[in-house]
């Protein structure tokens, strides 16, 4: 709240007490580290001088997998685990990456179906997101809600898909099952039920004092930082940049619809602290049921599946996709050249890269605030680890 | 050294105004809060309790594969297709005089198939398998609880025939086929003969034929 | 009762032991009761359904078979811990939350120690448990572990202050230390209670009590010792089986006795609200212990409600708020009482 | 500006160290610089005013076969929304290059990654170490010409 140095203890003999500073793992078990995140912390009793992030305990050798791969389409349930809590928005960006490097325009219905998933699964994600940083900050209630409502979106991917978290549901040119009957009712029915509840999350969480104050000007992250940094996503808008790749590098149909990027404004303390990443969350919950209302409205009849040759064999050629999933820039650099499978696939998460920017921010926090900084960042460990 | 320590937080420097703006807020929140739970104690539950209560599973659901063998015909498509290898195909071509029958999509069955296994464990339910099929025999259905305490326990051997049967089919094709490379190899000598008779330059096709794949190319 | 049981039994250990024993009958089947019903209240404001199964009826008997598993369970003492001390913390946790019962008033008629300190003993003999925590956290040789002790060490030695000096007013207004005399002075209607009285002083007094208290007991939202999300378990993360199961009890048994004294000295406590309505020596047990069960139910409520506070945070709490305000209420008071 | 008019303009600053342009016919736009050069190149490129890439978006690393590893910069501007594809090649043998990590800090674990898989050496980086793999593993799993070992500290390997 007030910058002072603490200055020098001393005995009044006027030596100098002697302080020695502690080195406390917090993870690859901890509870709030979200993952096997291993955080080496330098304390000096509560205050945090240094956090070293240990990483790497969830590798998983996607890239290396997606070489060993026979085809394009295996890639993507390996694109699906990176970022199991966010799965359609990974494997979108990956088959978004295909298309282009194929040249292939999909149809309107399945841009739309996609965009419904996508912004649903966006809701699902912060729904966790919040819920465990409820959870890291002490407020367990909150968590089980909000579990409860993303269960409703769940069951949505489910009768659509089949799958519940990882779903293999968006492939090259298409998707793999048209909207079953009844969907667009059930979900203009979540998008009702849903709103009244963010407010129930405000009151309950949101807007709790002791939550303010446990969040408000912790781990203030300055605009300039977080783009040095590359933070995407709520990391970079929480700092009160108005940045979404959504309508700032437009990609599917998301200029058609009548949208708002959500900025951090610094309502409760500095601009770009926790509660500002809380919050834009929390506002771009709705602004996704706005654009699911929209979409499900516009919804028009058509095929599913454009038409892509039985083995896709892409040009000799290189790109690079992204696309705004729910943690902030999902990126793939894929590399072809012209054979069956990818010859590289590297995959620019964005928690791994929100991750790098966590020893900036943590430096003179108390535990209890890296605790609150690392649930602000939201960050997936099958993303970081890949 | 400690460029952002909050720990002096010196009240004297807050506005007294704030500092009972701050209770307030406290304690008006924390109400706020309060009724929301206290409301909610009287909500039912949107739990179930699971063993004895289940959910139906919708139609697509992505559970446990199954394979009809019956209208399996060994073409490897699923295998080909599944991007963790959890199958384990192994496929012998059938005698001329042999009937395998038709599968139910009106297909002649040309192969005995005589392994079949889904390592369970390996399966990652993507469903990839499921759409390359050309006889629609492998499918993703909507049983979910088949935990073992042996992993194992988890390779599921769909195949029809058992090993012994397995192995009496592989004998029959070997030698079937031992006596076809005889046949071809009398002929291709006869021919040969027949040829080295001739001055012409005809080119020796003394090879036997290339064998079936006994194996998958796992 | 002490009466009572001497003329019986004409043997004055087997009297004291019996005596002292009473509160335990109570506190046991109370802490199965409580950890249920923890369960079941924060099930129920999450929307779920909590235990189901154990026992029958909404699981019953889950707490019991919890405790019965604890009891099997390895003893697990992590070889680098000051095993004396490991040993030894648990039941000095439980040792200083049971001490206190003995000076609190069941009933008109039962009270462990009828002593004219009543109520410093109790807020002595209560600090005795920042002792065991502060041992646990020591000789568990754990760094997070020593986090929590040192944590709940400040916390409480500090939370004490705001407790004493609310509980102060009341005993101003009261002008006695003893538990049963204070009762006593709020028999008849419940505005009788201390809690009505010189209003609103020894209510904002008895809402400071009751913050201050929650710290004391480490309850949400002051439960920064045990913070699961950033100390893992606190002090008892190196705790197994029954060891463990000490600390849970001593938990609840802190929470029960804080809510009494609480219902003593602000809410009548075995008095019935209602003059006579209902009152005497055992619809007395049943007052008291109804409004210390509620006092319990209001301290889970909280906890499944609100987020924690950081250390700093707590301390400003304590310090620049309550300590504060318990300062005026005392001075309105005294003031009253002049008047 | 247009993905000409930005190698244009590198051109004119590092005339023989852009390698080759590749503007028209790709996804992406790239440019291939010269490997020692890449450090100055990115400082030009984050702050030259008509550039301002201040956005490093991604940085991989790539196996191009025939004895050569490559860097890839995909860069952004958040100012002038414009984007442009750097590329590094640096021969196997000796793959060492500068590192951009002091000019966009985000480059710090994307090189540590580009090290740990493919072993390239970025100088002047504040703290290369391996990232994702154990620190004692051996060799840089992306390399096409990479094998599996056997064991890790005894344990089967290929399971």
């Amino acid at each position: 709240m007030f910058e002072t140095d603490i200055p020098k203890f001393k005995t009044s003999t006027g030596r100098s007490l002697r302080n020695e500073e502690m080195i406390i793992n917090m993870g690859p078990q901890h509870p709030s580290t979200h993952g096997v995140l291993r955080l080496e912390l330098v304390v000096d009793g509560e205050i945090v001088i240094e956090v070293i992030p240990h990483i790497g305990y969830l590798h998983r050798c996607f890239e290396k997998h997606c070489e060993a791969m026979t085809n394009y389409q295996q890639v993507i349930p390996y694109c699906d685990r990176m970022d199991y809590v966010a799965a359609m928005n990974m494997e979108y960006s990956y088959v978004l990456g295909v298309e282009r490097l194929l040249g292939i325009q999909v149809p309107e219905r399945v841009e739309h179906i996609r965009v419904i998933m996508l912004e649903l699964q966006r809701i699902a994600s912060h729904l966790i997101a919040l819920g465990t940083y409820g959870l890291d900050v002490g407020a367990f209630t909150p968590f089980l809600f909000m579990f409860r409502d993303r269960e409703r979106i769940l069951d949505l991917f489910e009768t659509t898909c089949g799958a519940r978290l990882l779903y293999n549901y968006i492939w090259v040119g298409g998707v793999s099952h048209d909207l079953p009957p009844g969907f667009i009712d059930k979900a203009k029915a979540f998008c009702k039920y849903f709103r009244p509840k963010i407010k129930e999350y405000n009151d309950l969480l949101s807007f709790n004092d002791i939550f303010i104050k446990r969040t408000a000007n912790v781990g203030v992250l300055p605009a300039d930082v977080a783009i040095a940094y590359g933070s995407s996503g709520p990391m970079l808008r929480g700092s009160g940049v108005n940045w979404d790749l959504r309508r700032d590098d437009p990609y599917s149909i998301y200029n058609r619809f009548q949208w708002e990027v959500e900025v951090g404004k610094g309502e409760m303390g500095t601009v770009g602290d926790c509660w500002d990443r809380y919050m834009v969350r929390m506002r771009e919950m709705e602004q996704s049921a706005n654009i699911i209302e929209q979409a499900l409205e516009q919804m028009p009849e058509g095929d599913v599946q454009a038409a892509v040759p039985k083995r896709i064999r892409p040009n000799t050629g290189d790109l690079y996709v992204r696309t705004e999933s729910a943690r902030g820039e999902i990126g793939f650099y894929i590399v072809s050249d012209g054979s069956a499978s990818p010859y590289r696939v590297k995959a620019r998460s964005p928690s791994f890269v929100n991750l790098s920017v966590l020893p900036e921010i943590c430096r003179g926090a108390m535990i209890a605030d890296v605790v609150a900084i690392a649930g602000s960042t939201d960050i997936v460990l099958g993303e970081v680890d890949r | 050294m400690y460029p952002r320590c909050r720990i002096l937080v010196d009240a004297l420097n807050v506005p007294m105004r704030e500092y009972f703006r701050n209770i307030y807020r406290g304690i008006w929140t924390v109400l706020i809060g309060m009724k929301v739970t206290f409301m909610h104690l009287f909500t039912p539950a949107v739990t179930i309790q699971y063993p004895d209560v289940k959910l139906k599973l919708p139609e697509r659901a992505r559970n446990r594969l199954y394979v009809n063998m019956d209208d399996c015909i060994g073409c490897f498509q699923c295998d080909m297709a599944c991007p963790v290898d959890c199958f384990k195909i192994e496929t012998v071509k059938s005698l001329p005089t042999e009937d395998l029958g038709m599968t139910s999509t009106g297909q002649k069955k040309r192969l005995w198939v005589t392994q079949f296994d889904i390592d369970i464990a390996k399966c990652c339910y993507c469903g990839l398998c499921v759409y390359p099929c050309p006889t629609e025999c492998i499918k993703m259905t909507d049983v979910y609880e088949f935990s073992e305490f042996d992993r194992h326990n988890l390779i599921y051997n769909y195949a029809t025939v058992t090993p012994a049967e397995a192995a009496e089919i592989k004998a029959r094709t070997a030698e079937y086929e031992k006596e076809q490379a005889a046949k071809k190899a009398a002929a291709a000598q006869a021919a040969a003969a027949a040829k080295a008779a001739q001055p012409a330059p005809a080119p020796p096709s003394g090879n036997p034929p290339p064998s079936p794949p006994a194996q998958s190319p796992s | 009762m002490e009466q009572v049981l001497q003329n019986l039994l004409h043997n004055d250990i087997l009297t004291y032991v019996i005596m002292a024993v009473v509160p335990l009958l109570w506190i046991l089947p109370y802490a199965l009761f409580a950890v249920w019903l923890e369960r079941k209240v924060s099930a129920h404001m999450q929307d779920r359904l909590g235990p189901m199964r154990t026992g029958g009826w909404h699981g019953w008997a889950q707490t019991l078979a919890d405790i019965l598993k604890l009891i099997q369970k390895e003893d697990i003492v992590p070889s680098a811990a000051d095993k004396k001390l490991h040993f030894v913390a648990p039941y000095l946790v439980f040792i200083g939350s049971y001490a206190a019962f003995a000076a609190i008033p069941f009933s008109s008629a039962y009270i462990g120690s009828n002593i004219n300190i009543g109520l410093f003993y109790v807020i002595a003999v209560s600090s005795l448990v920042v002792v065991g925590l502060l041992m646990a956290g020591w000789a568990s040789n754990n760094k997070w572990s020593l986090f929590g002790a040192v944590r709940s060490a400040a916390q409480i030695v500090s939370y004490e202050i705001p407790t004493a000096l609310a509980l102060l007013a009341v005993v101003m207004v009261a002008g006695t230390l003893n538990l049963q005399t204070i009762n006593q002075a709020q028999t008849g209607w419940f505005w009788n209670w201390y809690l009505f009285q010189k209003f609103p002083f020894i209510f904002i007094a008895f809402i400071i009590y009751f913050v201050s208290s929650l710290a004391e007991t480490n309850r949400t939202p002051f439960d920064i010792p045990e913070a699961e999300s950033e100390l893992v378990a606190g002090y008892h993360t190196e705790y197994s089986g029954m060891k463990f199961a000490m600390f849970f009890l001593a938990e609840y048994a802190n929470m029960f006795a804080v809510s009494a004294i609480g219902s003593t000295l602000f809410l009548g406590g075995w008095n019935s609200p209602f003059g006579d309505f209902l009152s005497g020596p055992f619809w007395g047990v049943f007052w008291f212990l109804s409004k210390g069960m509620f006092f319990v139910f209001v301290q889970m409520w909280l906890r499944w409600t609100l987020p924690r506070l950081r250390v700093d945070q707590l301390m400003y709490v304590s310090w620049k708020v309550l300590t504060p305000w318990a300062f005026a209420c005392i001075l309105g008071v005294g003031f009253w009482l002049m008047l | 500006m247009t993905p000409q008019q930005i190698s244009e303009k590198l051109k004119a600053q590092f005339s023989d160290r852009i390698r080759e342009v590749k503007t028209e016919g790709v996804p992406d736009p790239s440019v291939k610089v010269a490997p020692e050069a890449i450090g100055e190149i990115a400082k030009f490129l984050r702050d030259d005013a008509d550039l301002r890439f201040d956005y490093l978006m991604c940085l991989s690393g790539v196996d191009l076969g025939k004895n050569l590893l490559g860097v890839v910069y995909n860069l952004s501007s958040m100012t002038h929304r414009h984007k442009i594809t750097v590329k590094v090649e640096v021969p196997v043998e000796n793959p060492v290059m500068p590192s951009v990590s002091s000019v966009w800090p985000t480059a710090n674990w994307h090189e540590r990654e580009a090290f740990d898989l493919f072993g390239i050496r970025f100088t002047g980086h504040p703290d290369l170490r391996r990232i994702l793999l154990p620190d004692d593993w051996d060799g840089h799993p992306l390399r096409k010409d990479y094998k599996v070992p056997e064991f890790y500290r005894g344990m089967k390997v290929p399971y």
